[in-house]
């Protein structure tokens, strides 16, 4: 064991005053939600492929190996499944790992050791034990990848029971959501909205921050409709997440020149799903549009869809519209873009919704 | 070490003669020198147990009380000999078989009987025993048995010299299992980190209907070589060599010498489970052949040939067994099924809305079902 | 190479006529399926672990490897990634692989295999080649088992793009399904739902039963009801598939002692879906309620909630009501029954559309 | 067959003088007796024009015409080396850096090209060129050449004797794709198997910033051989030795005697891609160290010193690259976006309504859009 380092350097989230404000892309806030979970514990450590001295293909774990040496930034072999199974051992042995996924098409090398290990290691246990593992996976499309490098696999976590699946979708989310996830007991998922990752906001770090923190699994409200414009109708409700919710909000501003108020919806985290907060929305708009990337089919808009009709049926003037990837493999790059739900694309299910 | 193309390392032949101690056999010897006639009384007693206890299980299984029932016996000497190698802070993998190390570990026999009753999926303590949940995705616990030993290394609990803490990993798995590229991956990464740990496979001949050479081309032994992992091939039904080999590779992990694999060679004396029928597939020259290895009768034979051990003894063992199976009987029959609602309990360890809302309506469910009844 | 055998013994499914039907298990269904479909064409060939001289767990394969040869019904290492790994290769070759995988809960090893190739490696040949491999995966719990053994994983593979997914319940469907995925050009999943193996079914098999099969991915009404009794009301529809096609005819059975008449829709294939069939009887009934035995968080019930709201939004008098498993693992066998749905659960859900 | 641990197998020293053919080497030699002064031209000619290939490649992706590239220079000798080993029958699974042997069989340039441009995901016909699609999920198609193989052998395309109808297959991969599950896997499959599997890893010491000391603890080769499959190290820097040494495993294939792996040690000069930056982690001796080995140098060494090849060779290769890279930047700059609607081609052989509806949605939005736009 060589350990290169043991002082942590400042944290990319700013200097003494935690509770200031600093400017950050979403990327360099996972990078300040990092540094300052491995100062605040000792337990806390990063495994996988390219991490250390390369600071991983994002930068996003880029100056941590210096800061926290090499046991605690492990660069590992080219091996997905061992990356997610050693660290379920790690963390039977009291760490808190946390594993990056290069890309999205990478995980499912692991996909065995996350459902059958990670996620159902927990109930095995039976209260003997826990397994906090935080997996990280840069997602999405739009960025000109080639193939296995755009894909939107979070439906399938969060079809599976026992793991918590996050989707942030602004640097202040991505650092108290990764803070949080990184301080509670149960394996979580986290997706990446990789598009977004050079998108800048303000991000107040440190632990005061996250003592006012929300819940994990509460969504947010991204921009409000009052409810007198509500009740006068031409409202809609958009629920988005991860890299769509960038897309909500150009729609909304392109409805609102129009006449039409869109209520976005970022719902943050996919699993459990917020449910309370969506259902309140479209109870006071009565018409809904779930958007992603990943295929309709089977998508988390379908479980959006199912939900919130069956929670509010009679408060619905229209069914609740879908908006997102095709049934075949995601395209080549030149094409994603034909893909890829866009603001157009999502008012044009808006405008369905408000028709009928 | 020995070369992985070397014969088995034999401490005690099938008729119960201590091998003569020359060349690499000596160092084996040395390593389990400290165990005399009262230790071998020890393991006999252990073997015997074990293997009472699994005929019980069987026996239970018939007779409705289990869903399952995976037998051990014939890889007493095998798991035995390895559990007793280990330390007290030594932690251990296991798969679905691994009844006789459970038993060292001090694994209450009646949670592993709830596991195969369908009662549990395990729950025992871990951390009290060192004894780790019974994995049934073949090989996948080889992974967290490398990364458990990944965490030892970082506590510092190897190369220390303290006996009390040095800390190696036993990572147990069969024949089948060497396929899976897991198992392959967890003992590169071993190697490549020199992770203290012990791959201990448990080469029974059979991955349910496949013979191990439907597994492998080269014995697993030089596989480990081929990944910078020192390989050795054990008589898996020598209680006394299988401790030695695995007690050299524990020290050798604790030490900080890195991984180690031991290959010990036995036979799955039963079917692969209560729900599998090895006449369709195993030819009984093989269980006949096997029946003269019988990891069990070498050590009696040697207990008795050298006085080490008489009839009271193996009366007095006997008895022993035959309470402990009454006892998991009576035990296993007086078990009674989970709460159906804690399926909830664990599935999260913190809050959760939509298992809080499932739970709330199972449990109204429940309290209201009889006037539901159609 | 050692081919054992050459000569195939008769078809599990009957003699000289093959248009007279024979009563089968649907395990014995399928072996009669694999078995015609290797005797007709000599590129279809079996993998797995077990399924050579063992006849496989279920001996779904019992006598085929005598039948066919050790070529032909492969007993593989222990390896799910590369029995579909391999599979994928065969194909390439020109072969027609059938997969068999020994329970639902150890397919994820063979994931990535499954997502990012068998699923993706037509669109990345484009034209200039297929992978038929078709993988049977027994699933579903109610057999008392231990872990791992009683799950219901449909929805992964439902959600991912460039495969079929199909479900057959009954014991012709497994006959003609199979014959179908094994003439057809696509990588088919095939859910065999495991605790239904011992049903005993009359089929027709052989060439002349698969003229007159439908289309593989038609949904199947398992009983209908009538229009006049739809419109009088207090009818409502039961989708299901594969286990718990059951559990809705005998749901329907005890409505129908109550006045309430419940037409059970099969779904049989899982991806694409047949909605025409689902939403054609929504629209009759105006009342629905999905059942399967996957967790109800995003399995195949969210989809077939939102697309038939999507498509007879106006019909339906209540929301889309969903009954399956709950968002935990697999619960251990003693307590299954509370997990799994039932026909008391079913009929819970039927009050609840009715009342509305 | 040489030791696993013997030094690579070289035919031609650094600065271009062929070995004296003793020992191994001789047999080595021997294989490649056939590659005289006119065939190494040929190999110093596929060399050249695919570094020519790969610079010009390199060059449209700082332009913006590629969406990213994969640099396969400085492997030129193993990839032509590889490909000139093999008969017209075989078969070859790639990774994404097989550009030499994708040149040697025959596959057009521009359509590695328009994956790279990000305008498909391969799309050329593997059945004309025995060259299958490139594979981006790192070790994926190990398992498929293995599969590919074991239909060979069903053909009985193994071992006949005929040159034109024995089928070898080769498997490619890197160093870091050796820790991957799948690879291990696939390696064992073919030896339990025994199919016509030649696995050859290009060890050019990195994966993107790890180099191989993350990945393995002992020789590739050595690995192979823990599995039962012969194992050689090779120089990879020399195309005649990776020639002799593919040709003796391919050979070994066909004739029906199983697979071997070939560990080609090489070096990958450029970053991992264009998107890598490798001085963040790749001292630069090492890159002064094996810029003294370039592939092609020892070749034209060789040539000249034995005057097998004068400068009108040299310049003509030269301008023939020059043409080649000229042709290739003429063809991407022209290449047009694939159709929106393609994407609904592929996915499905047969028909799927859901995916027909979609596309009618696709076409129908794409016609009215300039309308439609806000
Ligand atoms: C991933 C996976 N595939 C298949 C199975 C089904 N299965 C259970 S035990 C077994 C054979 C295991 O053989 P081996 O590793 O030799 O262990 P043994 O049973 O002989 O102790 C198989 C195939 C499984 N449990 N997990
Ligand atoms: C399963 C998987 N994990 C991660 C990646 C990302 N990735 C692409 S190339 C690469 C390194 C591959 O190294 P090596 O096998 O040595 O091949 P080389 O690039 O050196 O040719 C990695 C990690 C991937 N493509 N697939
Ligand atoms: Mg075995
Ligand atoms: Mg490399």
């Amino acid at each position: 064991m060589t350990t290169t380092a043991t002082r942590p350097a400042p944290s990319p989230a700013g200097g003494a005053d935690e509770s200031t404000p600093t400017t950050l892309t979403l990327a360099k806030a996972i990078t300040a939600a990092l540094h300052d979970a491995m100062a605040a514990d000792e337990k806390v450590l990063l495994m996988g492929e390219d991490i250390g001295r390369l600071g991983g293909v994002f930068r996003v774990t880029d100056g941590l190996q210096a800061a926290f040496g090499e046991d605690r930034v492990v660069d590992t072999p080219l091996a997905e499944a061992s990356i997610l199974g050693t660290a379920v051992g790690l963390a039977l042995r009291g760490y808190r790992p946390v594993c990056e996924i290069q890309f999205d098409g990478f995980v499912y090398p692991a996909f065995s050791q996350i459902v059958s290990q990670l996620a159902k290691m927990p109930a095995r246990l039976a209260g003997a034990g826990t397994v906090p593992v935080v997996v990280r996976i840069p997602y999405g499309g739009g960025i000109g990848a080639v193939e296995h490098h755009s894909e939107s696999p979070e439906a399938y976590f969060a079809h599976t029971a026992g793991l918590r699946v996050i989707a942030p979708a602004t640097p202040q989310d991505a650092y108290w959501m990764l803070r949080q996830a990184l301080t509670q007991p149960d394996p979580v998922v986290v997706m990446e909205p990789k598009r977004r990752y050079w998108d800048k906001g303000d991000v107040t770090a440190g632990a005061a921050s996250l003592a006012e923190a929300p819940s994990l699994h509460s969504a947010r409200v991204a921009r409000p409709v009052t409810a007198e414009r509500a009740a006068a109708g031409g409202a809609a409700t958009v629920v988005a997440y991860g890299p769509t919710v960038r897309v909500a909000l150009d729609a909304a501003q392109a409805a609102a020149e129009e006449g039409v108020e869109l209520e976005v919806v970022d719902l943050r985290s996919l699993s459990p799903l917020d449910t309370d907060t969506v259902v309140a929305s479209a109870r006071r708009t009565g018409r809904v549009v779930v958007v992603h990337e990943a295929p309709v089919f089977l998508g988390l808009g379908a479980e959006v869809a199912a939900r919130v009709t069956e929670a509010a049926f009679h408060s619905l003037e229209a069914p609740v519209l879908r908006v997102g990837g095709f049934a075949v493999p995601y395209p080549a790059a030149r094409i994603e873009e034909h893909y890829l739900p866009d603001a157009e694309r999502l008012l044009d299910a808006v405008d369905r919704v408000l028709a009928r | 070490m020995p070369a992985a193309t070397a014969e088995p390392v034999q401490l005690l032949s099938p008729d119960g003669v201590r091998q003569d101690a020359s060349g690499d056999r000596a160092r084996h010897a040395e390593l389990v020198s400290g165990v005399g006639a009262e230790q071998l009384r020890e393991r006999y007693r252990d073997m015997a147990m074990v293997r009472r206890f699994d005929a019980e299980a069987t026996a239970l299984q018939r007779q409705g009380e289990l869903a399952l029932w995976a037998s051990g016996t014939g890889q007493e000497a095998a798991q035995i000999g390895a559990a007793r190698a280990l330390a007290a802070q030594d932690h251990v993998f296991p798969t679905y078989r691994e009844h006789g190390i459970a038993w060292v570990r001090g694994v209450d026999p009646l949670q592993v009987l709830s596991l195969y009753r369908g009662a549990s999926h395990g729950g025992w303590d871990p951390t009290a025993s060192g004894f780790h949940p019974y994995t049934l995705v073949i090989g996948a616990q080889l992974p967290h048995a490398t990364g458990y030993a990944m965490g030892v290394q970082r506590d510092g609990d190897v190369g220390t010299g303290d006996p009390a803490r040095d800390t190696a990993v036993l990572a147990c798995f069969g024949d089948g299992a060497s396929s899976q590229g897991e198992v392959n991956e967890a003992l590169n990464w071993a190697a490549v980190f020199q992770a203290p740990v012990v791959f201990f496979c448990q080469n029974n001949g059979w991955a349910i209907s496949s013979p191990a050479s439907r597994q492998f081309a080269a014995p697993l032994a030089r596989r480990a070589e081929g990944f910078g992992v020192p390989g050795v091939q054990v008589d898996g039904n020598d209680v006394l060599a299988v401790e030695a080999v695995v007690r050299e590779a524990a020290d050798r992990a604790r030490s900080g010498g890195g991984p180690t694999l031991v290959e010990a060679l036995t036979f799955r004396v039963a079917a692969h489970t209560t729900s599998d029928d090895s006449s369709r597939y195993r030819p009984r020259e093989e269980d006949e052949l096997w029946a003269t290895r019988d990891p069990l009768t070498r050590v009696e034979a040697h207990l008795r040939s050298t006085g080490g051990a008489d009839d009271a003894f193996f009366d007095a063992v006997r008895a022993e067994g035959d309470e402990l199976a009454a006892r998991v009987r009576r035990g296993v029959r007086e078990m009674s099924d989970p709460e159906p609602l804690s399926m909830f309990d664990h599935a999260y360890a913190g809050d959760h809305p939509l298992v809080a809302q499932e739970r709330a309506w199972l449990e109204t469910w429940i309290a209201t079902e009889p006037e539901e009844a159609r």
